[in-house]
């Protein structure tokens, strides 16, 4: 079901949710770029063209999660649980490969062993999406089975139609939201959205063919060369949509589940002072093949959602797609 | 917030400071407990982290008390501590940090009284500061 | 599992009721369930292991070195090494310790049944195979000749020490203790264990070998194995990777699309070699 | 130009007069420039020079010590070869700089973060007030043919610190807290720093645990103030960690009010002169006191 709404209508629409409703969406912070921040007034939502630099996963698997309450003190409980977030929110202006990316992380925790934090905070967010009109030079989503106009993993998605919206709404969540807004679509106008659609697919300058399986470049030389200009640091794995290996860290009387990558030099560093993982060539090598090799082993799919964001943001340009476009399977 | 006390961390040259401040227990002198000693070997030893783990752990005030210029026992600590803490003394300013909170002297191991002089007017100018909120601390 | 409590992260609280000094720098610790209901539903495998959790400090991986017939708890040999070991090693009687768990495969029992065992440990490695042994031992008619090779660095460094008398008592079983170089008032054999394994060449006939130990001695243990006549899927060995969460989630313990935590620590020869990644 | 360039790599390569050059090459959207290790003569048809080299390659030495390697450096990089000469980090017969005139960067930020027609992008700010188009230390120089527009000189490079310091005190920590609460702790800005070359990181550290790891208030600050403090009389203002910061974080403004400090000082500036002791390892008899009792 479809509706078109203006840009005031849903400006309105939000404005009045946010009475009872926490609402999260992209903001445009000046020359930082757009971040995804508590909406306080309709207003100053971004809903144009730019990308959001951190993508939605920061609200499901928060940079520094509170497991759980120490206390250290003679008598008093040793370990006290926190109530799981349950108030209601809506996140909206979500890219498809966003919403994708968190339909991947579902498998690894909402599946053996449920990490209730991240599960609770699924259940009480609506996505409402936002399909890219101008893809970035950086983006591929297209060459990882994904789409600019692909609804997979949200309840509403708006498509940017003259000065207002086409919503298309998919789920009841979404129903509640956009059910009654704005009017019902025509014939025409479904078929100019549908052929919309198919543009915004085309759009997308970057293409590239993801291995059937890398295994046979394990040993290659190709890592060494490919992971040379790596600095290590944590912008990859930190502003992925579906990264998540995390660290638990016990400060401060607090447990915390924090972010973590494998880029990082002591990632698997043990105790001991080995480190299976020593040099950038493995850490750079293991970034790859868990993406695109050990991931789909496990659950099936790749876990890359082609949002480019490890590209545009990496301080020296390394081009995850590029590499894995040419890794020498052949060999 | 009148009857809150303020704790203050001050790091202490074992060879001036610290004698310095013994005498002024033998002495007798009054001066306000609020100060907790750290003795360290030389005021070159104490490391910025030392002064920003205070600030943030909970300290209201950090002090580093050394020898004289010309009088440190390894000749040349307090210089390099000198020119360290010059630096560092600005920069939490400019953080926003209040000067108030990271003071620096120079007590002999005679000067019993100039020590509990400067604890006195150290932790007034502390009381003034007021609680540090540094590292989302709410409880004063 | 922690099937009481729904947050995957939350310890079970025990209690360290026995602290035993196995060497300089490792301590056995015992730990008893808070919740006596939590202690009776934990039921675990030789060869799982457990994340014990020292609060305020931190969280590190330990397996299980006394075997589940034994009923006494869990006991956890420790060797101080870091932030978290120094801290348990700074514990007392009483004090409350988490443990998360139990995690891991552990070793199956029942490929073992019948079948001659030998055991080749170093050092803190006897700590998981200790587990195994008293087991085989409360079931021995179930297994064939138990052999148990275990080396160390110096005398100073053997743990156990007092269960040796017992193993080499109980029915067909051969205790063989080794140190890597002569020591004075030291009886039995010297070397490294892939070198004693040699002069032993126990028999390979329908037989399996558990290995644990720091990987070099692994490293070079293996082939001497497989010279001797054991086949790949009859070497096992327990792997020690870094591990934070025991979950198969957080990524880092990861061996090609294997996580050690979940489907391992244990494996045998044969699944190592396919798995081929570095490790 | 960028002929001169390839043909010079290639001849320190065929001499064995150095093990690998590092420059740039152009990036896989064909815009913007990455950096690039070239081994063999084949390879060095790879090199590019233009406006878009933004990156200070002085970083990736630290990998290759021991060997001989070629560098292609501007003016800023190579005030960071000689900080890292003066800390004894590199050994200067190891090094065969390729001095190139730079006449200012594009500033990549604003490139990534304007919008994306990529209309004419002004230079980087660092490269405004920059008087030292040409290296202090080179082995070989690459002539700029010609001239890119060269910002003017009168630009005060402390512009933007004077305005923050002429905030009250509590307008800078409600604004500062405010930036680092952002900070996401990617450690970006200290992994692409050449003055950060610690084994072990104070951040890495556990015994003691020097600031929380966790992105809160506390570990925020003191994270940022700890990479800030370390590079006092260090940092060359090559702008690396400000353009490398993916949430934006005006780094330059904390590096830049040290740098400020120590030239107010001591008269100290950082990266001119290799032979000279480094700031913090000396001292002198004239430093100031006026803040000690």
């Amino acid at each position: 079901m479809e509706n078109i709404i203006s840009k005031k209508d849903l400006v309105d629409r939000i404005e009045g949710l946010l009475k009872d409703f926490e609402i999260i969406g992209p903001r445009e912070l000046p020359n930082k770029g757009i971040f995804y921040q508590p909406i306080v007034n309709a207003g100053d939502l971004y809903l144009g063209d730019s990308f959001t630099v951190e993508p939605v996963k920061k609200y499901f698997l928060s940079p520094s999660e509170y497991l759980f309450k120490e206390n250290l003190e003679q008598g008093a409980k040793p370990v006290e649980e926190l109530p799981l977030p349950g108030a209601g929110r809506i996140i909206i202006g979500v890219r498809p490969c966003e919403a994708r990316g968190l339909v991947l992380l579902d498998k690894i925790f909402d599946a053996e062993y449920k990490d209730d934090f991240y599960t609770s905070n699924r259940k009480r967010s609506v996505i409402v999406g936002l399909s890219c009109l101008m893809p970035d030079k950086t983006c591929f989503c297209t060459s990882m089975g994904g789409s600019p106009a692909e609804n997979r993993g949200m309840d509403a998605i708006l498509f940017s139609a003259g000065d207002g919206f086409i919503v298309e709404i998919i789920t009841d969540k979404g129903k509640d939201i956009f059910g009654a807004l704005g009017s019902d679509i025509g014939k025409e106008e479904k078929k100019a959205w549908e052929l919309d659609k198919e543009k915004r697919k085309g759009a997308l300058e970057k293409r590239i063919t993801a291995p059937e399986s890398l295994d046979g470049t394990f040993e290659s030389v190709y890592w060494q060369k490919a992971s040379l200009a790596c600095l290590s640091c944590g912008i990859c794995t930190y502003l992925c949509p579906v990264c998540h290996c995390f660290d638990l860290v016990d400060e401060e009387r607090k447990k915390l589940k924090c972010y973590d990558g494998c880029a990082f030099v002591d990632f698997t560093l043990h105790a001991s002072g080995e480190n299976p993982r020593p040099t950038k060539k493995e850490r750079y090598r293991q970034r790859v093949f868990h993406k695109f090799e050990y991931f789909k082993k496990n659950f099936g799919e790749n876990l890359c959602v082609g949002c480019g964001r490890c590209i545009r943001h990496c301080p020296v340009k390394i081009d995850i797609a590029d590499i894995v476009d040419k890794a020498p399977l052949t060999q | 917030m009148k009857d809150w006390e303020p704790k203050i961390v001050g790091f202490l040259c074992n060879w001036c400071s610290y004698a310095g401040a013994d005498l002024a227990g033998t002495l007798r002198i009054e001066y306000p407990p609020n100060i907790k000693i750290i003795r360290v070997p030389c005021s070159g030893r104490v490391n910025p982290l030392f002064v920003l783990k205070c600030l943030m752990d909970g300290a209201d005030g950090v002090l580093i008390s050394g020898c004289h210029i010309g009088d440190c026992h390894y000749s040349e600590g307090n210089f390099y501590a000198r020119r360290r803490f010059a630096i560092l003394k600005r920069f939490f300013e400019y953080l926003g940090i209040d000067p108030r909170r990271f003071q620096m002297s120079w007590v002999s191991a005679s000067e019993g009284d100039k020590w509990a002089k400067l604890i006195k007017v150290l932790v007034e100018e502390i009381k003034q500061a007021g609680p540090n909120k540094l590292g989302g601390r709410k409880d004063g | 599992m922690n099937s009481t409590n729904s947050n995957i992260y939350l310890p079970y609280l025990t209690e360290i009721v026995d602290i035993r000094q196995e060497t300089s720098d490792i301590k056995t610790v015992r730990l008893k369930f808070k919740d006596a209901a939590a202690g009776k539903s934990f039921d675990y495998k030789p060869g799982q292991f457990v994340e014990l959790s020292v609060f305020g400090e931190g969280e590190a991986p330990f397996c299980i070195s006394n075997s589940p017939t034994r009923k006494s708890g869990i006991e956890c040999s420790i060797k101080r090494m870091g932030k978290v070991t120094q801290a348990i090693h700074e514990l007392d009687i009483g004090d409350t310790v988490g443990i998360r768990g139990p995690y891991g495969n552990g070793f199956s029992v029942e490929g073992l049944k019948n079948k001659n065992i030998l055991f080749v440990a170093g050092g803190i490695g006897l700590a998981p195979l200790r587990s195994l042994i008293n087991y085989c031992l409360d079931n021995r008619d179930k297994f064939k000749t138990i052999t148990i090779v275990n080396g160390a660095r110096t005398s100073k460094d053997l743990v156990y020490k007092d269960e040796y008398e017992i193993w080499k008592k109980a029915k067909d079983t051969h205790l063989h203790l080794t140190v890597d170089c002569q020591e004075e008032n030291w009886a039995c054999m010297v070397g490294v264990v892939p070198r004693i394994l040699e002069q032993l060449t126990p028999t390979c006939k329908d037989s399996v070998a558990i290995v644990c130990g720091p990987p070099v001695m692994i490293r070079f243990t293996i082939p001497v194995l497989l010279k001797i006549g054991f086949c790949p899927e009859e070497i096992i060995t327990t792997l020690e990777m870094k591990m934070k969460c025991g979950l198969g989630k957080c990524g880092r313990c990861n061996i090609g699309h294997v996580y050690i935590c979940k489907d391992g620590p244990v494996f045998t020869n044969k699944q190592l070699d396919e798995l081929k990644y570095e490790f | 130009m960028a002929e001169d360039l390839k043909n010079k790599a290639r001849e320190l390569l065929r001499a064995r007069q150095v093990d690998l050059v590092i420059g740039y090459k152009r990036a896989s959207d064909g815009i913007a420039a990455a950096p690039c290790f070239i081994d063999i003569e084949g390879d060095a048809d790879k090199l590019i020079w233009d406006a878009y080299c933004v990156y200070n390659l002085s970083v990736y030495l630290k990998d290759f010590r021991g060997k001989k390697i070629g560098i292609i450096a501007k003016a800023c990089d190579v005030k960071s070869i000689i900080v890292l000469l003066q800390e004894n980090q590199l050994k200067r017969e190891d090094l065969f700089i390729i001095g190139v005139e730079c006449p200012g960067v594009i500033d990549e930020k604003r490139l990534c973060f304007s919008d994306r027609q990529y209309q004419e992008v002004d230079r980087a700010i660092k490269c405004r007030p920059c008087a030292s188009a040409v290296p202090l230390l080179y082995d070989w120089l690459l002539k700029e043919k010609e001239k890119m527009g060269k910002v003017s000189e009168d630009h005060d490079k402390y512009d933007s610190v004077r305005k923050l310091e002429a905030k009250s005190l509590a307008e800078r920590l409600k604004f500062w807290e405010g930036e680092f609460s952002r900070c996401i702790r990617c450690y970006a800005c200290r992994q692409v720093c050449p003055m950060c070359y610690c084994p072990k990181c104070v951040a890495d550290q556990a015994m003691p645990a020097w600031f929380p790891k966790a992105t809160g208030d506390k570990g925020n600050f003191s994270w940022n103030v700890t990479r800030a403090i370390h590079l006092a009389g260090r940092c060359i203002d090559c702008g690396e960690c400000e353009r490398a910061c993916p949430v934006g974080i005006p780094l330059r403004d904390i590096n830049k009010k040290i740098e400020k400090d120590v030239k107010e000082l001591f008269n100290y500036e950082a990266g001119l002169n290799a032979e000279r002791k480094p700031l913090l390892s000396c001292f002198d008899k004239t430093d100031p006191a006026d803040f000690i009792r």
